[in-house]
This record gives C-alpha cells, structure tokens and sequence, in this order.
C-alpha cells in the first residue's frame, strides 16, 4: 500500500528555509505571501493488506527514523 | 588511552582524526566498522565528521540507528567517553545521547571556514588543558551546524554548565546574533556541549584539522593531549 | 515503437550519411538498433575526438617523470619517494546549463571516476568555471547551482576542494563552462589500467544501478519513440556522493588485493565505452548479458542499457578465481556487484539480452575506422588593439572599481562554500597562495596545483593566449617554491566546422605546444569540449571565447619551504621581471 | 488562504535520498518497504479570498521558484 509520511518542523522551531523561500517569492513579485514553512514528504510502498495496520507501522517508522521528534512532527496518510 | 574510531558509511574525516589521534598517543587508534559491535578494551569512542549515509534525511539520522550504536550506548551507561565531532555530534544527537538537534546553517549554505570558540568549561577531559575563557582558533566544515534546544533543555544545559564551547570573535566576545562570530546561527552561540556525566562532548568545528604546525596552525591540540592525560591507564 | 534503422535515423543519432555507410560496410549488413547507438556513441565527438585528435597529437606529452600520458583515464606522474600523482581535468558544461546543481555535481563524479580507476585516493578537488554577465537573474542562478553543485558532491565524498578560478564574460551567458580538476595520490607501482586481458576472464559490473538517465540526448527528439515516456525521462542524471564515496573506498580496498586486471569507469556512454575501450585496447572480445545488469528501472531495453549514463558505475576484469573476494568486499561496502560477461577470443562485442543478440560488432574497424577530420581552419584575425586608455581620474577611485568588479573581486563567497581542509593535508587553502599546496601524508613532499586561462586573451590572440595559459599556470607552481611537473587541459571552444572556430582550436593548441616545450611541461591528459555556442535571437550562433583552461600540477620536495601570499612585517618588497 | 505545494521527482529521476533511507527501514526491522521516494512540501499562506485565483498564484510560484521543472514535478492544493 502506498503510504505518505509528513515530516513538518515544530512550531516554534525558526525555518529559514521557509524564510528563504517568503523572501524570494517576494522578490520575484509574489508580495502576498506571508508565512512559509518547508517540509518534506517519504512517499513509502509497504507490503500488507490491512489499513491499520499498515498505518501503525509506517507511524513507528517516523518514530523510529523519518522525523526527529525534538524538532519535527510527522503525519502518516495511507493512500490506499 | 586506547582510541576507537568509528566508521559509518559515508564518514570521511575518520583519517584526520586518526592523524591527530596519533600524534598524541604515537600508535594507531583502532578503526571500527559499523557493523562491529566490540568495544572491549576502549577508553574513548570517537565519532568523527563526514556525510554518513550522504546525510540523507537528516544528518546523522541513519548512523544513530546503526548497529554499532547498541554497544555505544552501554558503553556510555557505563561511563565511556565519547568524542563527536560535526557529523559525529549530529548523530549524538540523533541517538538522544546528548540534548537538541542540528539545524540547517542560518544562511542555507554550507560552511567552510575558521572559527574562533572559547572555552566555556574547564574540568572535563576534553577541556581540562585550557583556562576558562580561552579562545582558540579552528576550521568548521558543515551544512548542518545550527544547534538548537527546546527552551527548558537550553536551561537545564545554561544551568548545569554543560556548555562546552562558545563561538566566539578572535577577542572572547560571543554574541549570538553576529553572523562574523557565529557563522552557522547557533542559539546561544552554542559550539560544543556535555553530557551531564561530562563524558560525552559533541562539537561541530573541527579541532582534528588543527593539530600540526604545517597545515595551519597546533589550536586544536589541546583537546587531544587533555585526553591523553585524563584518560592514561 | 521498433525503429527502421536507416541513414535517417543514423543522422538523428548524429552520425553523417558517409559515416553511417562506413558502419554499414563494416557491419555487412544493416546495423540493430542498439549497434547504431553504438557506433554513434563511439564516434561522437565526445568519445572519438575526430575534430581535435589531428591537433591533439601535436602537443608534448614525454618527460623522464611522465608515467602515463594521454590515452589513460588520467596522466600519471612520478612525485618521488615512490609515489605518483594521478591527474585530469573534464568539463560538464552542456549539463550544468540545463541543471546547474547536478550537471556541476556529476562533473565532479565523473572526474573524481577518471582518477580512483587508476588506484589513487583523490586528493584535492579544484574547478574553472566561466558564467555569463553576473548581472542577469539567469546566471545568478546558474552559478548559485554550480558552486553548491560542486560543493555538495565534493564535500560528501570528503575531497578537499583546494582552487580554481572564475571568469565573467556575456558570451558565456547561454553556455557556461564548468571544469573540474581530481588529482589523485598513488604508489607508483601500483598503477591500475584498463586494457583487458586473459580469454574467460569475467566482467564485473560495480556501484549504482543502471536507469534511463540521459539516453543519448541526439534519439530524445526523435518523435517516433513512445511519446509520454520520453516526455517524462530527463537527460539529467543525478548524481549520489554517498555512493561514490563508498564507490571509492571499495574500490581501493579491492584494489590493495591482486584480484583486479583490468578497470574502467562508466563515463559518457557508459557500458558502450567502458567495455568497447577495455576490450579494444586489450585486443580481446567482449560478451555481455544484460540480463545480470543491475536495473533500476523495469523493463529497460538493450539500447537503453547500453547508452545509459547513469552515475558511479564501474566495469571490471577479474582474475576469475578472486571473484568472491571482490563480492564481498563490495558487500561490505553495500554496493550493487554482478557478472555480467567474460571476455573472448572473437574480436568482437556481443550483447545479449533476453536470449537474443543485440549487438556483435567487430572491434578493431570500431576504433581504427572512426572519423578522424581534418577540418579547415582559417588564421585567427586579431582584433585591433583597444586604442588609447583613459588614465583614471584617480588612483583611489580606480582601485575601488577594480576591487569590486566581477572578474578581481574575493572568491571567498565561493571557496568558503567548499570544504578544503578535509583529509588534514591541506596546506596552502584557496586565497592562501598562488597555487593550492597540499601535503603528502607522512611525507615531507607536498603538490602545488592551479588551474589557469585567460579567454579574453585567447579571444584576442589564440596562440598566445594558449602559451600565456601554460605560462601563467607555471608561474602560479613556481611562486609556491614547487617544481613544475605536468599538465592537464580541458579545451573549450565553439563549433569546430566553422573554419574560424577551428582556426582558433588550432592556434591555441600551437601556442600551448610551444609554451609547455620551452618549459619543459608535458601534457598528460585532457578534454575536448567543442560546440560550445547559443543560439541567438536572430538565428545565427554565439560562439564562448576560446577557453583552453590548463591545469597543472608541481611538487614540493621539502613541504616547510612553501611559500604563500601574505606579506610579512619587515620584509623587503623586490619587483622581478619587466 | 492556505496552499500547500508539493514537489516530487520525476518518475525515473534517482532519487539517491529515498534510495537511502529504504535500505535503513530495512536495516531497522522493517523489511515490507519497497520504493521509497523523498519530496518536499511548500506551505504557503497567500492573501486572497478567491480560489481559483489563489491556485493560479501558487501555480506561478511553483513554476518561478519552488520546484526545478527539469528534474521535477509539482501539485497545488488550496487548503482554504
Ligand atoms: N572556483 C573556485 N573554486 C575554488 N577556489 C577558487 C575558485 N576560483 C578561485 N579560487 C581561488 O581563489 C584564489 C584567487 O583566484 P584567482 O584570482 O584566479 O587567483 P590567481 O589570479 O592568483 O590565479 C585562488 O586561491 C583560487 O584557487
């Protein structure tokens, strides 16, 4: 099944990519844009049939692995 | 003090900490492989910089979950010191075995240059050859070098005295939002830290570059030789 | 979706309609699909050198120190002490203007595979690069993804990136030039080549899995191929330091082993060239079955699998009773290794795929009946001196403007993007001195190595703009207190049938033949990179100026006697020369 | 109103990243994931009240600045 992990950093922790990115976006002529945030996406093909399942797994995944939980929060969509 | 160095794929400043290791102990430290899990006989454990697993994820995500990390860990329960240095320190991180994370530098580039720190604590093993307040001079080489904490783990590190080194500019003067001084964006301008046992210090610049007249400068030799000292059996 | 192979086709994979004749001739028959890709790749430009190899032959290439000129991966030098440096420079420029990041990435790759084929630990990492006028959004973002391009593979890999240098000028705004420089550290006798030997022996296939990045750019236009896959498959291939680093590291274990007999890496035109050159120059056959190729992508084709160039691959020769210890050490090292054929008595290439031959051409007319062109040239005009220069208003104002302009201002935004300590053998950094000087470990030798061209030079006079190159390259060595040994070149001009355009290809080289003769400075190994032009607006073609950028490598015997930049308290300043 | 931008590689494009982390998941016990492939997300916040118009902007943001066409690909999503 196709599953797709959202990695986001907390809020609170500064993004300077995001900051980055606002800044530049307001150069090239886009000057509404207010807040951006940079996050990253591990689309991952994990074996089973089983909804839950599935989804418990691949959450323990980004516990374990995908994001850092000091400074990230993650979500996990099962795509089907 | 018999040395451990250990290998990650990817890790690429293994030989210079080697060289500096050498220097000041006149025999080889031992090189360990990641997938190695024998520690016996080790004084002190170093993970020294490079890109393990290309970095890829996060710094040093993949490599704290190595199975080399298992006997780290008991190693570090019971008492073993640990040396990170710039990836090896995003990966003492990244196994919880000292406090925070490692962001992306403030200025989204990666960094390669010198940088001044001052001693910030002097009675640990890493730190015990300078005087509080010493400044000195060492290459910094990392994408990733931007420490940051939550507010209550930056108290607690503030509090404790587990800072262990500062960036500062040449004259001691740290001030955090002084991009001269410190280059990377650090809260706190924070270069170095301890673990509360002090066994465990993590550092993103790279004192291992700096161990020989020739190639720039002896700045970094301290850290080494007050290992050798602490650490002599 | 099959194709007719037909002079038409051959013209779309480049190939003139005389050249395909020959390859029909050769083949006594129509050629397969995949012999074509074949023959186009061997005889493009790239790999044949049929514009520059007359003109190439020309420069000196022998001194007692040269151990290995042109014609191998890299030219080898003897640095004393039993040891030898292992050097080249290679240019990526087409890719790094369609993506700077990893056009200028796999440069690096591609560079760093040309010398660790050859057993040496590479070293130092330098580039020389030109862009277009600093001003314009376009460029800004190209040289933002070049240095960072150059930065991320060199750093990860932990080469120190030590020098290079950077040219401004507007002719170079739709054609960037991207060249990048690997020198390597060897024991001397411990020298790896790639001429295959020994009948039976198996062909080994190392490091990352073959996909369908950038498939001979000349069939992605043809329309006759599946539309939508095409739409969706990139030239550009993206390059992985992580695995080159392990590549690197797996490589030189092996290496320290006796299994290795012969080594090559999967450059442009991967598999083709790296099997055609290994089996060529051994005078062997070769057979491939490419159902044992590591395949990233399903369902590729024989065609594809030959001319894909996909990153940090190598091909091997292996003593056949050494396999196991070549597996496991690239188990170690968790990189893909398979046998994937052997060599043969037959003279040929044979490639199977899914049970059928699709490809068996004979070796010896794929090499020795490859074009060869004597193109004509005219003399390069010189253009009429610039006329009276205004003396400036003042001096102060003067110097401020030559301070900030593009061309004299401090790399320092740039080399600070590069690691250049790594490996704790560096001894001069960028800006440190006029060449880079790096430390041979243990050791009291050290290398001084430049990169050195000056194309308004060139544009204005060829051939002394080329001996001006060497020179300046020469002087750089020197004024580290190194002994200047040898060179390497990447030549980088415009479209070479243009008989101006050859004309100034040929003064260049002239002058770079007389330079490095009177300095006794042999050329050890290099790159040709022609058709570098824009389109313009009004259809005709901008040609860059011309750009042969030298590389060149000196030793220091006593590493203490290095001498930098930095003026010092005290010390008598001496003016020397005219 | 809120837009997230996702940006992906193009299909065939090696993805050196997802290639990596797939070998650690299987390394850390998790041996029923196959394809892995890493992407980024580009949250904005943009000024506007119309849709359709705000789905235009970001489409033009993603086109300038936030994804490399040559290597990759992009999709817009309005959030509200
Ligand atoms: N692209 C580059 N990468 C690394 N270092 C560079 C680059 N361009 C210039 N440098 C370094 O900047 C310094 C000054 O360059 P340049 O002005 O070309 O020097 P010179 O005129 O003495 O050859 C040199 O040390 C050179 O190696």
């Amino acid at each position: 099944m196709k599953v797709r992990v959202t990695v986001m950093l907390k809020e609170g922790v500064l993004d300077p990519q995001g900051k980055a990115i606002g800044h530049a976006l307001h150069t090239l002529g886009f000057p509404g844009v207010n807040d951006v945030r940079v996050g990253k996406i591990i689309d991952l093909d994990v074996e089973g049939t089983d909804r839950a399942a599935v989804q418990k797994q691949a959450e323990d995944m980004a516990r374990d692995l995908l994001a850092n939980l000091v400074i990230e929060d993650f979500t996990v969509e099962v795509l089907g | 003090m018999k040395a451990a160095i250990v290998v990650f794929p990817g890790t690429n400043r293994e030989r210079d900490m080697a060289i500096a290791l050498r220097r000041v102990t006149g025999h080889e430290p031992r090189m360990v492989w990641h997938r190695d899990t024998d520690l016996t006989g080790i004084d002190l454990v170093v993970l020294p910089g490079g890109f393990s697993y290309g970095d890829y994820l996060r710094c040093g995500a993949m490599a704290a979950h190595s199975p080399i990390m298992t006997e780290i860990r008991s190693f570090a329960q019971k008492g073993g010191h640990i040396l990170g240095v710039c990836n090896g320190f995003q990966i003492l991180t990244e196994s919880g075995l000292l406090p925070g994370a490692l962001l992306r530098n403030a200025n989204l580039r990666f960094l390669s240059q010198d940088c001044h720190l001052r001693v910030e604590r002097t009675d640990t093993p890493f730190t015990h050859k300078w005087q509080k307040g010493d400044v000195f001079r060492t290459p910094l080489a990392h994408g990733d070098g931007n420490y940051t904490a939550d507010q209550s783990t930056l108290d607690r590190l503030e509090g404790e005295g587990l800072v262990a080194f500062r960036y500062a500019a040449p004259n001691g003067h740290v001030q955090a939002d002084d991009v001269a001084s410190n280059p990377n964006g650090s809260v706190n301008s924070i270069a170095g830290i301890l673990s509360e046992n002090t066994r465990i210090c993590g550092m993103m610049p790279h004192p291992e570059d700096l161990v020989d007249p020739l190639i720039g400068g002896v700045d970094g030799l301290p850290l080494f030789e007050g290992l050798v000292e602490a650490l002599v059996r | 979706m099959k194709k007719t192979v037909d002079a038409s086709l051959a013209q779309e994979f480049g190939l003139t309609a005389e050249e395909y004749a020959r390859v029909v001739t050769i083949m006594g028959r129509t050629p397969s699909l995949t012999e074509l890709g074949v023959f186009s790749v061997m005889w493009s430009e790239h790999c044949s050198y049929k514009s520059s190899r007359k003109w190439l032959r020309t420069l000196p290439t022998k001194a007692p120190w040269v151990i290995h000129g042109p014609g191998e991966n890299a030219g080898v030098v003897d640095i004393g002490l039993g040891y030898a440096a292992i050097f080249k420079m290679e240019s990526h420029n087409h890719p790094s203007f369609i993506e700077p990041y990893q056009g200028a990435a796999t440069g690096v790759g591609g560079i760093l595979r040309d010398v660790f084929t050859m057993g040496a630990r590479p070293i130092a990492n330098l580039n020389a690069l030109r862009f277009g006028n600093p001003e314009t959004p376009r460029t800004r973002q190209i040289i933002d993804g070049v240095v960072r391009g150059i930065g991320g593979y060199g750093n990860c890999v932990g080469v120190p990136t030590v020098g290079g240098e950077i040219n401004f000028h507007p002719a170079y705004d739709g054609n960037p030039l991207v060249n990048a420089m690997t020198v390597g550290l060897a024991r001397k006798d411990r020298i790896f080549l790639s001429a295959a030997a020994g009948v039976g022996n198996p062909v080994v296939y190392v490091g990352s899995r073959t996909g369908r990045d950038g498939i001979h750019g000349a069939t992605m236009s043809s329309a006759e191929f599946d539309e939508n896959a095409m739409a969706k498959r990139p030239t550009v291939q993206v390059g992985d330091p992580f695995i080159e680093k392990l590549l690197i590291e797996a490589c030189l274990e092996l290496m320290a082993t006796d299994a290795i007999v012969a080594i090559q890496d999967m450059g442009a035109a991967g598999l083709t060239s790296s099997a055609v050159e290994m089996a060529g120059k051994g005078g062997v056959g070769i057979e491939l079955d490419l159902d044992a190729v590591p395949q990233r992508e399903p369902n590729m084709t024989a065609y594809e699998m030959m001319l894909s160039e996909s990153q940090e691959r190598m091909l091997m020769v292996l003593k056949p009773d050494r396999t196991e210890v070549a597996r496991k050490i690239f188990e170690k090292w968790e990189l893909d290794f398979a046998i994937i054929g052997h060599l043969t008595e037959t003279g040929h290439i044979v490639v199977k795929h899914k049970g059928l031959v699709e490809a068996d051409i004979p070796l010896d007319p794929l090499a020795d009946e490859a074009p060869i062109y004597d193109r004509p040239a005219t003399t390069p005009v010189v253009p009429a001196p610039l006329g009276p220069v205004h003396a400036p208003l003042s001096l102060d104002a003067a110097l401020l403007k030559m301070v900030g302009s593009p061309d004299l201002a401090s790399r320092a935004w740039v080399w600070n993007q590069y690691d250049s300590t790594v490996g704790g053998q560096t001894v001069r950094r960028p800006g440190a001195a006029d060449a880079a000087i790096v430390k041979i470990e243990e050791t009291s030798l050290a290398l001084a190595i430049t990169t050195d061209c000056t194309p308004r030079y060139c544009h204005a006079d060829p051939k002394t703009g080329g001996a001006q190159a060497v020179a300046e390259a020469w002087r750089n060595l020197t004024a580290t207190g190194a002994r200047p040994l040898a060179v390497t070149d990447n030549l980088n001009f415009g479209n070479p049938e243009k008989p101006e355009i050859m004309g100034q290809f040929v003064a260049a080289i002239e002058g770079m033949g007389d330079a490095c003769r009177a300095l006794d400075f042999p050329v050890v190994s290099g790159n040709v990179s022609l058709y570098n032009e824009t389109r313009q607006p009004d259809g005709s073609a901008l040609a860059i100026l011309p750009t042969p950028a030298i590389g060149a490598l000196g030793v220091l015997d006593d590493v203490e006697k290095a001498v930098g930049l930095g003026m010092q308290d005290g010390k008598a300043v001496v003016l020397v020369g005219e």
